[in-house]
């Protein structure tokens, strides 16, 4: 057991256990308050791991995004506060995905493992550096990086043109509440 | 010096959560929750593997800058949808059995990407000058303009 | 000269499509049909006068079909082809003159005309093809064409029924057609003519081909088993009796045979067969003519018999001597058969009805009418300066010189044929043309009550008027077709409805004076009927007329004539009303050959039926339980996918993790 | 950087939507009213995106059109600066073959048979104002950039990006597609392929982490056995022959995470949702240009593991088998054509992974055989279906809309005739016949023989859920006919308007061409089987 190891331990304790918190909860807010702790005592392994950059982007994107991303949608869709029992499937379904995380779990590890299980790394002379990996990034891989940057741009062009639909034939009821829900924007 | 074993075994507490986050929860932004324990155990996969010496143009690491964008764009996306779903069914719940029916005076579903109806066009070149009349419309009494013209429709 | 052949066929193909597709058009589509026969006329005269090589071989380009067997769907393109389609090319073009006229009034008339187009397409491949394969093709066409152009009435159920008729029984003949050509090439490899006709060997294979061949002509050309399917196949238009009679359909398998005459000439078997069926047809039907009601139905017993007549030729002619003398006859009765059903059509348009007893007299007042309907029974009945008189005998001197039993049965039946082949003629002609002793006071149209009135031939017209198969026939007043039951149509129509489908049509067009190019079409064949012979010196044996034969027809026919003449009273009287009443009853109506179709297709139909029993109940007991089980099994999917993306999760998690555990431990 | 060569016209398949979908944004900023133009340039791009795969059709045997390619750092000259990989031979990120630029051209074909379907009306203003159709040619297009880019490429980057492109618009697609129940299918798309994407990642991961190699290539998948750790690399890292097994869960993997695209059986809920409540031409788009992406990605994974001997894939066989049966015998109770054709969609994407049970050459070129074949077909059929919704509204979508189809309109009802009996695999259309065949050859070859009896099970049941609607087309009308008259006159005017529609004609005349071309000519297709 190195420093690395232990501090590993500790942050990935605290990963495991808060994103199983998340899954758990009954608060749907605090689902994704969760959430938030979990990915980002990921970043922290990742800095652990010697992948500072990594870390970095998990924390900007990661936490800093999608985390509110989804706060944003737990608001927009008037999420209850509060403990709240209706957030969970019914019992066998919970059961049948505790086996199946389970089997997961036990399938990836079981091969996972054997594999990994004596290899240890030196992390003091990272073999990717942060220079690297730009370089990597404009270099080798810049041919999916453009498409990424496509990728990225359709995602928000049709999010945007998404989120924009106009419901014009719903019931009069709801089509009438969501107006009032939305507000006098228009 | 790290144990290679240890984010391993990470990988594969996080993938069992995120499954069973999925299943788990009726509430689509929460499972989305799951979503992104699966995603994460992929990626910290891929920075682990990626982390070994030898690995060829950092691919670890890139790929893994790669999947947390395309993580953002696919979320940005999935929310989108979700909010259109809340709008229209009025709840999230992806247990609940979907209203699949369409309107009974839906258009002919005209095989292009819209289902406008022809009444609701004007002619060419009044666009401007009506515009803002039916949206007044729409905002004044709510519902019946879009209703008028529906049943107008229908009986053409 | 390719290209003409190619053309040959292809356009009257065209032709067919473009006025089916233009149907509704009556205009276009006459200028269509008129005008592209019109052109392949020209191509087939070109093609015939051409001075090309002696054969001229074109490939449509083969057929990969492997297993050792080549397609290589070669046209074939000699004198004899040349010939046979520009006279196939002619008939169908004056055909289609004549049809702008005579179905003036039909809404139909465009899909009729393309059927023709189709139909002439069809004889014309099979005239062209020197393959098997090609002449198969060809000769189906012309089978579902004739389906649709004898049932061109459709509403009416005789019509109908004389449609299925001719389709079922060619359809039977078809079977021994394509076991044959199949078997032919099996044996020589190949579907080239030309490989066929060169094989050698495998005896069994070549007697299958050539019987297997015979009984598709047999079928086609009405030989005797198959004959009954001729005369009910005068429902249709009399356009498409005549192109069905004259040139194509039952023509094709007599140009079929010839083009094979080098097996056939090697194969005494079945050149027996054939010697056999053709003189038993051509006798037969030769009497059954003589005691005719209805001139179409007249002049369909004659085509059996003249049909038989040219095939006879092959049956007997020496191998030496080629096929020329039946193609010869093909020819020339190409011509005159047409004339005559052509003229017989406008007869009947101005008598009213096609029953001989109604058109008594009827042709002494036209004029082109009488002179054509008179050149074409004399051409019939061969009178000699006319084509029918040289073809008739180069058949008759090509029996003489060959040897076998064969041509001794073929040369017997030929010289009763010519005297019986006369009298028929003379029998018409002398009705025709006979004008009544009292003519009937107007109003009455109907002859038969004059011919009742006169007192000497009053008696015998009586009978066939007591007779209920000839009573329409007697009262041409129409009678609109009653709904009859299929098993009854069976029997009512086999004698009258001939005439039932002339008469209503002329009450429904009127009667609309002929055009000038119609009454022109039918003088130009008669024209040709005299001066065809020139034509047939062109082919190889074509005209060959010995001085003794000559003499011998020649005497046949004049005391055949005279006998008529006589017996009838100089056409004062009906001939056949010397027949006792019942024996010509049954005459008329074939001596029951329909009964026993329609006893065999009942046969087959039980049988199948006990098939389609022991199918059902035994065989089709597991596909049916397997259909119930797919039905309840999609009862329960149903019900399981109600669209919830809740349990589709559930699926897809359970289904990854299902078959990563099986991926990973039966990997390798 | 150094080692890394571009050649644009390599690249045009795949730049030209990408530039396509550019013009429609900048054409969107200057005339926002315009509902032609998008979809104007869109038809361009996808034209031109087709005619460049055409030079890469020709290619046999092996050799490829390729481009970013890194030359091995090794020969390089050891500049130092980038990690070496010894022995590791020359990759490139873009290798279109002869299979993969077919599959493109596929792709091509479909999208501009889609944007004819889905050509707009003349000008009408929406209620709020805006149009949508700059939006949706831009996720068209870029779905469709997405297709082309995945066929040919090499490396996980460019897969999973690329793999991604082609999914995430076409969701966007659904959910815009505006009939009520779109927003239930595009939920039910949405979940799955995020769940099936975070899948695939993670299957894409363990790829490398057994491999350590970035590339989809036999190289790679041969270093899982060792190779890598005997390549020269640092000795602390010891790569253990169990990686073996990571890798078969890596393609476990992966193709569940395609699977959902390609809607095989555990995976395929969202199918019918998703193609009933999108409008047709987004249907189609999903039946057809999705499919080819999806079975595209496959393939290149395959094709890098095929190298590993022919593994026996039970797991494949069970998905196939699977598919098929669920499909048919749901397909034979559907009364909606396009819920049908959705589980026509599901049977027929297990004959298109049913060859891939023998991990071989063969069995890839009979998978891209019969899903050529199924695309063609389908997108007749889809075709045909969107006429006749222009014709008679809603109705359009139901069986008893096509009786006496033959009568009305002999033109559409032959196209969709040789369409459903090209998909049942019965005489007139023979290249489904031709496809089931090359499909069941591999199977047998390997031995699989209940495979192939359940496969022979399910065509008979296919031929029986297509003659359901084969029977609807011939049949005559004649109970039918008197309400249909009123009907009729009822929309009378909106038939009028509705015949007007040259470009969704020309769209069935498109497809229905190349499945006559096909029908006529299998061998065109035949060839990819090398």
């Amino acid at each position: 057991m190195t420093t690395r190891d232990i501090v590993f331990v500790a942050v990935g304790v605290v990963t495991a256990l808060s994103a199983l918190l998340s899954v758990t909860t009954k608060h749907v807010v605090h689902a994704a308050l969760w959430l938030l702790v979990s990915l980002g005592s990921l970043a922290g392994a990742y800095l652990v791991l010697g992948q500072e950059l990594v870390g970095l982007v998990q924390l900007l994107v990661y936490v800093g995004a999608i985390v509110v991303l989804v706060l944003f949608a737990l608001m927009l869709t008037r999420a209850p506060i509060g403990p709240h029992a209706e957030i969970d499937t019914p019992w066998w379904q919970r059961a049948a995905g505790a086996v199946l995380g389970a089997a997961t779990t036990a399938l990836l590890a079981s091969l996972l493992l054997p594999l990994l299980s004596g290899a240890t790394v030196d992390l003091d002379a990272p073999a990717a550096t942060t220079p690297r990996i730009a370089q990597a990034v404009f270099g080798t891989w810049v041919w999916p990086f453009e498409l990424l940057s496509v990728l990225l741009l359709v995602a928000l062009v049709g999010a945007f043109a998404v989120s924009r639909l106009v419901l014009h034939r719903e019931d009069p009821a709801a089509d009438g509440a969501v107006r009032r829900a939305e507000g006098v924007r228009r | 010096m790290i144990h290679l074993a240890l984010p391993g075994a990470l990988v594969a507490l996080l993938a069992g959560i995120g499954v069973y986050g999925v299943l788990a929860r009726r509430n689509a932004v929460l499972v989305l929750i799951g979503v992104e324990l699966i995603l994460n155990a992929a990626n910290l996969l891929l920075v682990t593997a990626g982390s070994r010496p030898g690995a060829p143009f950092s691919a670890g690491p890139v790929l893994t800058l790669f999947v947390i964008t395309i993580a953002a764009a696919e979320i940005t996306v999935a929310l989108a949808i979700i909010l259109v779903l809340f709008r229209r069914a009025g709840h999230i719940d992806l247990t609940a059995v979907p209203d699949l029916t369409d309107d009974p005076d839906d258009p002919d579903d005209p095989g292009d990407l819209d289902d406008e109806v022809e009444s609701w066009g004007t002619p060419d070149g009044a666009d401007d000058g009506t515009d803002d009349g039916t949206d007044e419309a729409d905002d004044a009494d709510g519902t019946a303009a879009p209703t008028a013209a529906r049943s107008g429709e229908g009986a053409a | 000269m390719s290209w003409i052949v190619r053309m040959i066929v292809v356009l009257p193909a065209l032709a067919g499509l473009l006025g089916l597709v233009m149907h509704r058009r009556r205009l276009v589509a006459a200028a269509v049909a008129v005008s592209v026969s019109a052109y392949v006329m020209v191509l087939g005269l070109i093609q015939w006068v051409a001075p090309a090589r002696a054969a001229d071989i074109d490939s449509l380009g083969s057929l990969p079909l492997g297993g050792g067997l080549a397609v290589p769907l070669h046209l074939l393109s000699d004198r004899v082809s040349g010939l046979v389609s520009f006279v196939v090319a002619l008939v169908v073009l004056a055909i289609q003159v004549f049809t702008v006229w005579y179905l003036r009034d039909d809404p139909r008339y465009g899909r009729f005309a393309a059927t023709v187009s189709l139909f002439a397409a069809g004889m014309l491949l099979l005239v062209q093809a020197g393959d098997l394969v090609l002449m198969l093709v060809g000769w189906e066409i012309m089978g579902w064409c004739s389906w649709l152009l004898i049932g061109h009435d459709s509403e009416r159920p005789a019509a109908r029924r004389a449609a299925y008729k001719a389709f079922l029984v060619t359809r039977v003949a078809d079977i021994g057609m394509v076991v044959g050509l199949v078997a032919l090439a099996v044996r020589a490899g190949s579907t080239d003519l030309m490989a066929v006709l060169t094989a050698s060997g495998h005896d069994t294979a070549l007697t299958v081909g050539l019987v297997g061949v015979l009984v598709g002509v047999a079928g086609k050309s009405g030989l005797v088993p198959f004959h009954d399917w001729l005369p009910d196949a005068m429902e249709g238009p009399t356009p498409a009796s005549a192109l069905i009679h004259a040139a194509t359909m039952v023509a094709a398998g007599t140009y079929l045979v010839a083009r094979l005459f080098t097996l056939y000439a090697e194969h005494d078997g079945a050149r027996l067969l054939l010697a056999v069926l053709a003189a038993l047809t051509m006798v037969y039907a030769a009497v059954l003519a003589l005691v005719q009601t209805d001139i179409k139905r007249m002049l369909a017993y004659s085509t059996l018999s003249q049909i038989a007549i040219m095939l006879s030729a092959l049956a007997a002619a020496p191998a030496e001597l080629g096929p020329g003398a039946g193609l010869s006859h093909l020819l020339g009765h190409a011509f005159f058969k047409a004339l005559l059903f052509l003229a017989a059509g406008w007869l009947s348009v101005l008598g009213g009805a096609t029953a001989l007893a109604a058109l008594r007299g009827r042709l002494r007042p036209t004029g082109a009418l009488r002179w054509a309907t008179g050149i074409g029974l004399a051409s019939l009945a061969g009178v000699p300066p006319l084509v029918g008189f040289f073809s008739k005998d180069t058949v008759i001197d090509a029996a003489l010189e060959g040897t076998g039993a064969g041509s001794v049965v073929v040369t017997i039946a030929l010289l009763l044929t010519v005297a019986l082949t006369a009298a028929y003629c003379t029998r018409a002609w002398l009705l025709l043309d006979t004008p009544l002793a009292v003519v009937p006071p107007t109003g009455t149209a109907a002859g038969p009550a004059a011919g009742a009135a006169d007192p000497a031939p009053g008696s015998a017209a009586a009978s066939p008027a007591v007779s209920p198969a000839a009573s329409p026939a007697v009262s041409p007043v129409a009678q609109p077709d009653p709904v009859v039951p299929a098993e009854q149509v069976a029997v009512v129509t086999v004698a009258d409805s001939a005439d039932d489908a002339e008469v209503e049509r002329v009450h429904a067009h009127g009667h609309a004076p002929i055009t000038l190019s119609a009454a022109l079409v039918v003088s130009v064949l008669a024209v040709l009927t005299v001066v065809a012979t020139l034509f047939l010196a062109s082919l190889r044996g074509g005209v060959h007329v010995g001085v003794l034969t000559a003499l011998v027809s020649l005497l046949l026919v004049a005391g055949a004539a005279a006998a008529v003449w006589v017996a009838g009273d100089r056409g004062r009287s009906d001939v056949a009303d010397r027949v006792p009443g019942p024996l010509r009853d049954r005459a008329v109506r074939g001596f029951g050959a329909d009964t026993a179709y329609v006893g065999i297709g009942r046969a087959v139909t039980a049988l199948a039926r006990l098939v389609v029993t022991l199918d059902r109940d035994v065989v089709d007991a597991y596909p049916r339980a397997t259909a119930v089980v797919a039905r309840a099994a999609g009862r329960v999917g149903e019900r399981s996918h109600r669209a919830v993306p809740s349990l589709s999760l559930l699926g897809l998690l359970g289904g990854v993790v299902v078959i990563a555990i099986l991926g990973v431990t039966a990997w390798r | 950087m150094k080692g890394l060569t571009i050649d644009y016209a390599t690249l045009l398949p795949a730049l030209l939507p990408v530039a396509g979908l550019v013009l429609v944004l900048v054409a969107d900023l200057f005339s926002p009213r315009g509902r032609r133009l998008p979809w104007g340039i869109a038809a361009l791009a996808t034209a031109g995106s087709a005619v460049a795969t055409v030079p890469g059709l020709a290619l046999g045997g092996g050799s490829t059109r390729q481009t970013f390619c890194l030359t091995p750092v090794g020969a390089a000259g050891g500049r130092g600066t980038l990690p070496t990989v010894e022995g590791l031979p020359q990759v490139c990120l873009w290798q279109a073959d002869a299979l993969g630029s077919t599959l493109q051209l596929a792709a091509a074909v479909s999208a501009l048979v889609c944007i004819a379907l889905a050509w707009p009306r003349a000008r009408r203003r929406r209620p709020d104002g805006g149009t949508r159709e700059p939006v949706e040619a831009v996720l068209l297009l870029a779905a469709l950039a997405g297709t082309v880019v995945v066929a040919a490429s090499r490396d996980v980057g460019t897969w999973l990006v690329a793999l991604e492109l082609a999914t995430l618009p076409v969701i966007a697609l659904v959910a815009l597609s505006g009939r009520r129940s779109a927003a239930a299918g595009a939920t039910q798309l949405l979940v799955t392929s995020l769940v099936s994407f975070a899948l695939l990642v993670l299957g894409v991961a363990l790829w490398f982490a057994a491999t350590g190699s970035p590339f989809l290539t036999p190289d790679a998948a041969l270093s899982s056995a060792g190779a890598f750790s005997a390549a020269g690399a640092p000795t602390n890292v010891v790569l253990p022959s169990v990686s073996s097994g990571l890798v078969a869960l890596a393609t476990v993997l992966v193709m569940a995470g395609v699977g959902f695209k390609l809607s095989l059986v555990p995976f395929h809920a969202w199918t019918p949702t998703a193609y009933a409540g999108s409008s047709v031409p987004v249907a189609t788009f999903l039946a057809t240009v999705s499919k080819v992406a999806a079975l595209a990605a496959l393939l290149v994974v395959l094709r890098a593991v095929a190298v590993l001997g022919t593994p026996a894939l039970l797991a494949i066989a069970v998905l196939a088998a699977l598919s098929m049966t669920l499909g048919n015998v749901m397909a034979l109770r559907q009364d909606d054509v396009v819920r049908l054709l959705a589980w026509s969609t599901v049977a027929q994407a297990g004959w298109v992974v049913l060859p891939l049970v023998s991990i071989s050459a063969l069995g890839v070129g009979a998978s891209a055989t019969y899903l050529l074949t199924y695309v063609v077909a389908t997108l007749v059929a889809f075709a045909v279906v969107a006429v006749t919704l222009r014709d008679r509204g809603t109705d359009g979508r139901t069986l008893a809309a096509y009786e006496g189809l033959w009568q009305r309109s002999p033109w559409r009802g032959g196209a969709l005739v040789l369409a459903l009996t090209s998909l049942a695999g019965l005489p007139p259309g023979v290249i489904g016949l031709v496809g089931k065949v090359t499909a069941l050859r591999p199977v047998l070859a390997e031995g699989w023989v209940w495979l192939a009896v359940i496969a022979a099970v399910n065509a008979v049941i296919g031929v029986a859920v297509y003659l359901r609607w084969l029977r609807a087309v011939i049949t005559e009308r004649e109970a039918s006919a008197a309400g249909e008259a009123d009907g009729a006159s009822q929309r009378a005017g909106r038939t009028v308007a509705a015949a007007r529609r040259p470009v969704v004609v020309a769209g069935l005349a498109l497809s229905a061409a190349v499945l006559v071309v096909v029908s006529v000519q299998p061998d065109l297709l035949l060839r990819l089987l090398g």
